[in-house]
């Protein structure tokens, strides 16, 4: 079995009103240390895969295919057996 | 993302480089020598390119659409506006518009959708009115190709997010399925207001040393060179290469709704226009507001609020970043206006002024980075009218397809489970239908229904259009569609007032399409004005095509109609057992580019016929007269799958039977005969009802308590459960 | 009677409650805005539905620390009626005046129809002019709908009887087809469906304003014992 | 400057919609591999506080009092200076 952890974020430059929403509320509550946020997706994924490769080659297509959207986001992905 | 390093004027004529924004080397010349006599730095030309794009300037279509009627005795405000505006009575005034965002749904649908949605609101807002409902209009290639259903599920998603989330509730739609929108599916989205006629905003900037206020989200380098890119065709071979993704923000855009409506309601005095930043941007709206007033404006865009560094003039410009507005503002007032837009959370910035020189002067960083008159942006664009050619499918028609048809009963049930009849209630599901409670007919009847708050009346409205009729018979397929519009606006007891239309061809550029769309503009031209229903907004959307295969072309029709009583309200659904059921029209053998041809051949073909605009127009008023004087229980319009899927369709929502019989054979049950209409009228308005309607009604059965189709024909009988049919009809979308 | 309707940016339901109020019930309602803290003049608070904030980071996170917030507190704490609907019922369980969370619905699809429901507690300031177990229908609009609670909040909800409506046929996947409850004390009401967009019959039907009546007449018993 | 990644995810105990939507889409998909998957947030916040522990401070209370709710949610999180 393997255990993949896959973190999708914004492409920088793509507007991100979630990420201002959640900034001036902080600031409303007076966090003014926080200069910065986004919120991204974060997926722990257990795969019933033959062989790491295997694996890794399905975190790639799962998330071409259906979790990540490629014209918005981008990701990063941590593989290991478990 | 798209950073240019800005070229000379120089290298801007050597290396061509307007070509890449869709400039032609005829256009460019004319500037250099006909408009400027210089040669425009890289801003200027960037501006140009993107102003006299097809999709700013119209410059394919204008001379074209000169030919919609948009008279009428009501009309309040012509195209020309941000949208058009009808008089309603009680001194109160219905705007609306439709408008695609065919491209950007089909490269990143949810998103895509979503924006299109807002984009059509702020045309309605700006007007000063307050939006009251949406309607879409969706095309999408079969079902069977996953990549289809995917545009599909995302792009109504992208609706319902952005259309839920502000409040507007979406009341009505259509979609439908063709191999011919694979690579080229349609999103069009209309967008309807109300307001007082004194409310009636134009965008205009006038009266030198007025300001210029900018407010909303901050610009970005999202979507920029849209609009050249919405009029460029897609090839296979670019897929890769497609950026510059608007993200909408459906919060932001409810604060604007709410200040920009307490401004023009309330501080009209002070507010000298007001406008979107739609296509093009920030030029478009300010050059455009400048020009209506013959006046010029100075903007400073270091003043511009800018979401990322180091922005260049190209880029503030021609961003396409959403929910943004620019006001103008009478000199001395501008406190006033900001104040207000902080009270809803937004920051308002004054970025310019109006000047008396007509020029469009930019500064950036204390430099001059364009100057260049309003006039040659706005008004100096060229027109092109292109040579039309009769395609050949229609000048030598394929023989007319008749279907044979054994069993009419399983025909019914196949029709009753393709995507294109199918209930579309997966879909609507997922919009609000109901918010701001004036909603009484709700997406699932020929027109959607909102009623008039604090006033007798309601509004119908409906959007249609066949492109297969329009792509065997632009003119008449044109006229069919605005037919169609009208048939459901009165099947929901509304007088048709107005229409709207959203224009889906090709390339312009190709004899044929063009053709189809000349003919098939004449085609509505007729049917309007004849149904008085002038045409008063609308929107083009042209380059439908890969790989030079163009989509059938596809002329939406968004209509309005006028319920003066609320009483009047009609919906499709029969109401009673033992009540008469009527057909409103005669039935011929027409099948060209019927759903019955698509399910048999797999393709369409032939000639449209017996399609009459009088028969049409004299069914429709008698059939809207038996509704004003309350004869009818129920009215159906009929359109693809014909007679037999509209009596199935009045029977499902109380789960009713049908036992009647037709001087019909088993396959023209589906012919798509136009003009035909099913209504139900109790027993005791039997004879009222036949003596108005006279030879245009026969009556053909009877609504049952016990849920079976019975239909006895000519050459066979039919014998089907209603619950089966049902259940084929709600699950052909799945 | 005086009802306050606060507006959040955001709120989209807050004119539809005042008609209701003012048009269907004929009483007196102020839209409010969600700076206000002087509550002292209504007798009843209406948390409208909507998208307040955008619905960013989670429905109803955000505007549980709206100015008004701290003065509705103190209103439900003085026992007074408050009433959250969707997005208003988001915003209760966020700000901890009710117990629960909405998730997203079991299908992750927003949902928009009319739900038939039961009234499960006729006992309640809200509730009065409805028959026990009565089967009402009313539209739901919702996207997080989908009630959760852990066992031992559901084990007490049912034990003191705050469990108020209840779906017929679940259609968001929430806890024992929950769609409004009450808190402990029975002044907060937090439910899914809208009963202000079922006032009037030409919308579809009524059973909404007889929540409405339910309060006045409460209020009305109140101030004569 | 401090960076914080926070990674909030649904309690064990509670049924996740989102993570079985996927699963399902993905099972459609044919993905037969992938035997379980969840979705959480992932915050990426940068702080401009003085020490490393009052951003420690921060990022608990923000968590607490607005990125996380407590009822079905659970968080992880890393800091570091940058
Ligand atoms: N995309 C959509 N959005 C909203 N409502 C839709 C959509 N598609 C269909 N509907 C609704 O479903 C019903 C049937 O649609 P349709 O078959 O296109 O009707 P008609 O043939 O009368 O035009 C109508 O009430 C229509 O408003
Ligand atoms: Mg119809």
């Amino acid at each position: 079995m393997y255990l993949a952890k896959i973190y999708v974020s914004h492409k920088k430059s793509i507007l991100d009103p979630q990420g201002e929403a959640i900034k001036s509320a902080l600031h409303r509550l007076n966090y003014n240390d926080v200069n910065s946020i986004t919120q991204g997706k974060y997926f722990i994924t257990k795969l019933d895969s033959q062989s790491k490769s295997d694996a890794d080659q399905t975190v790639r297509s799962i998330c071409k295919d259906l979790l990540v959207n490629q014209n918005m986001e981008t990701y990063q992905y941590e593989l290991k057996e478990v | 993302m798209l950073k240019q390093a800005e070229k000379s004027p120089e290298e801007i004529r050597d290396q061509k480089i307007y070509r890449q924004w869709g400039m032609s080397d005829n256009e460019y010349h004319t500037v250099v020598n006909k408009l400027l006599h210089r040669l425009p730095n890289f801003t200027e030309a960037g501006i140009l390119a993107g102003m006299w794009s097809e999709h700013c300037s119209y410059k394919n279509t204008k001379p074209l659409l000169r030919h919609f009627w948009s008279k009428g005795s009501k009309v309040l405000e012509g195209p020309g506006e941000d949208a058009g505006a009808i008089d309603i009575g009680d001194n109160q005034a219905v705007i609306f518009k439709a408008e695609s965002h065919n491209h950007p749904s089909y490269v990143e649908p949810f998103e895509g959708a979503a924006t299109g949605v807002g984009g059509i609101i702020r045309d309605i807002f700006s007007m000063g009115a307050r939006p009251v409902a949406l309607l879409d209009s969706l095309r999408f290639g079969e079902l069977t190709n996953q990549k289809n259903k995917f545009l599909m599920d995302r792009t109504v998603d992208g609706i319902a997010h952005y259309g839920n989330s502000i409040g507007i509730p979406t009341v009505g739609g259509e979609i439908g399925f063709d191999s011919t929108y694979d690579k080229n599916s349609l999103v069009n989205v209309m967008c309807v207001g109300i307001e007082n006629q004194d409310d009636l905003k134009q965008d205009k900037a006038s009266g030198i040393g007025n300001s210029i206020i900018y407010v909303g989200a901050k610009t970005g380098r999202d979507g920029i060179n849209g609009a050249t890119f919405a009029s460029n065709e897609f090839s296979d071979s670019k897929e890769s290469d497609r950026s510059a993704v608007q993200v909408g923000d459906p919060f932001m855009e409810k604060l604007l709704v709410d200040a920009c409506l307490d401004i023009i309601h309330h501080h009209s005095d002070i507010l000298v226009g007001i406008q979107d930043m739609g296509a093009a941007g920030l030029v478009s709206s300010s050059a455009e507001m400048a020009s209506k007033a013959k006046s010029g404006v100075d903007l400073n865009l270091d003043l511009v609020p800018q979401r990322e560094p180091h922005m260049t003039p190209y880029e503030i410009l021609l961003s396409e970043s959403q929910e943004r507005m620019l006001l103008c503002v009478k000199k001395g007032h501008e406190k006033t206006i900001i104040d207000i837009f902080k009270r809803f959370g937004l920051d308002g910035v004054v970025i310019g002024h109006v000047n008396n020189n007509g020029q469009y002067h930019l500064t950036q960083h204390g430099e001059t980075v364009c100057n260049i008159p309003v006039h040659t942006i706005v008004d100096d664009v060229p027109e092109y009218t292109h040579p039309i050619i009769e395609p050949d499918r229609i000048k030598h028609p394929a023989a007319d397809f008749v279907p044979t048809v054994n069993d009419a009963g399983q025909m019914l049930a196949k029709l009753l489970s393709q995507p294109t009849i199918a209930s579309k209630q997966s879909v609507y599901r997922q919009y609000d239908s109901r918010v701001q409670t004036n909603t009484v007919v709700a997406p699932g009847s020929d027109a959607g229904i909102i009623r008039i708050r604090h006033t007798d009346k309601a509004l119908a409205m409906t959007t249609d259009c066949n492109g297969r009729y329009v792509y065997l018979n632009p003119e008449i397929g044109g006229e069919i569609a605005t037919s169609e519009a009208a048939r459901n606006i009165v099947a929901g007891g509304g007088l048709p007032i107005g229409a709207t239309d959203c224009l889906n061809f090709g390339n312009p550029e190709d004899s044929e399409s063009y053709y189809a769309l000349a003919k098939s503009i004449d085609g509505i031209t007729k049917a309007c004005k004849l149904f008085d229903t002038p045409v008063i907004s609308g929107n083009v959307s042209l380059h439908n095509e890969t790989d030079r295969k163009p989509i059938y072309p596809t002329p939406l029709i968004g209509m309005v109609g006028l319920i003066k009583h609320d009483d009047e309200i009609t919906t499709q659904d029969a109401k009673h057992a033992g009540d008469l059921v009527y057909i409103v029209g005669k039935t011929y053998d027409d099948y060209s580019g019927s759903e019955i041809q698509k399910l048999i051949q797999h393709q369409i073909s032939g000639r449209i016929k017996h399609f009459d605009l009088q028969t049409e127009n004299k069914n429709r008023k008698l059939v809207y007269q038996s509704i004003v004087n309350h004869l009818v229980q129920s009215v159906h319009d009929l359109s693809e799958g014909g007679l037999g899927v509209s009596i199935a369709e009045t029977l499902f929502k109380h789960d009713f039977g049908f036992n009647g019989q037709l001087d019909l054979l088993g396959r023209q049950l589906f012919a798509e005969t136009q003009s035909r209409y099913v209504i139900t009228v109790a027993p005791k308005q039997k004879n009222a009802f036949e003596k108005l309607m006279g030879d245009c009604v026969k009556q053909i059965g009877q609504i049952t308590k016990e849920p079976i189709v019975k239909i006895k024909l000519n050459d066979q009988d039919v014998n089907m459960n209603e619950t089966d049919l049902k259940q084929k009809w709600e699950r052909g979308l799945n | 009677m005086r009802f306050a309707v606060i507006s959040f940016p955001g709120s989209n339901c807050d004119r539809d409650l005042y008609y209701a109020i003012v048009d269907s019930l004929g009483e007196q309602a102020d839209l409010i805005s969600y700076t206000s803290t002087d509550l002292s003049k209504y007798d009843t608070i209406l948390i409208p539905g909507g998208f307040s904030y955008g619905d960013y980071l989670r429905s109803g996170a955000i505007a549980k620390f709206a100015p008004a917030m701290k003065s509705v507190k103190a209103f439900a704490a003085s026992g007074r009626p408050v009433i959250g609907i969707c997005n208003g019922f988001q915003i209760l369980t966020e700000a901890g005046l009710l117990p629960g969370t909405l998730q997203h619905n079991t299908n992750i699809s927003f949902i928009s129809e009319w739900e038939p429901l039961e009234v499960v507690n006729n006992k309640t300031p809200f509730t009065n002019q409805y028959q026990v177990n009565q089967k009402i229908k009313l539209p739901i609009a919702h996207g997080d709908g989908n009630y959760y609670c852990d066992d031992d909040t559901l084990k007490s909800l049912k034990q003191n009887h705050q469990i108020v409506f209840k779906y017929r046929n679940n259609p968001n996947g929430s806890v024992d087809d929950i769609a409004g409850i009450v808190n402990r004390k029975g002044n907060v009401l937090g439910m899914m469906p809208h009963p202000e967009r079922a006032t009037e019959k030409i919308l579809g039907g009524q059973d909404g304003l007889t929540l409405f009546q339910s309060i006045l007449n409460s209020i009305k018993v109140r101030s004569l014992s």
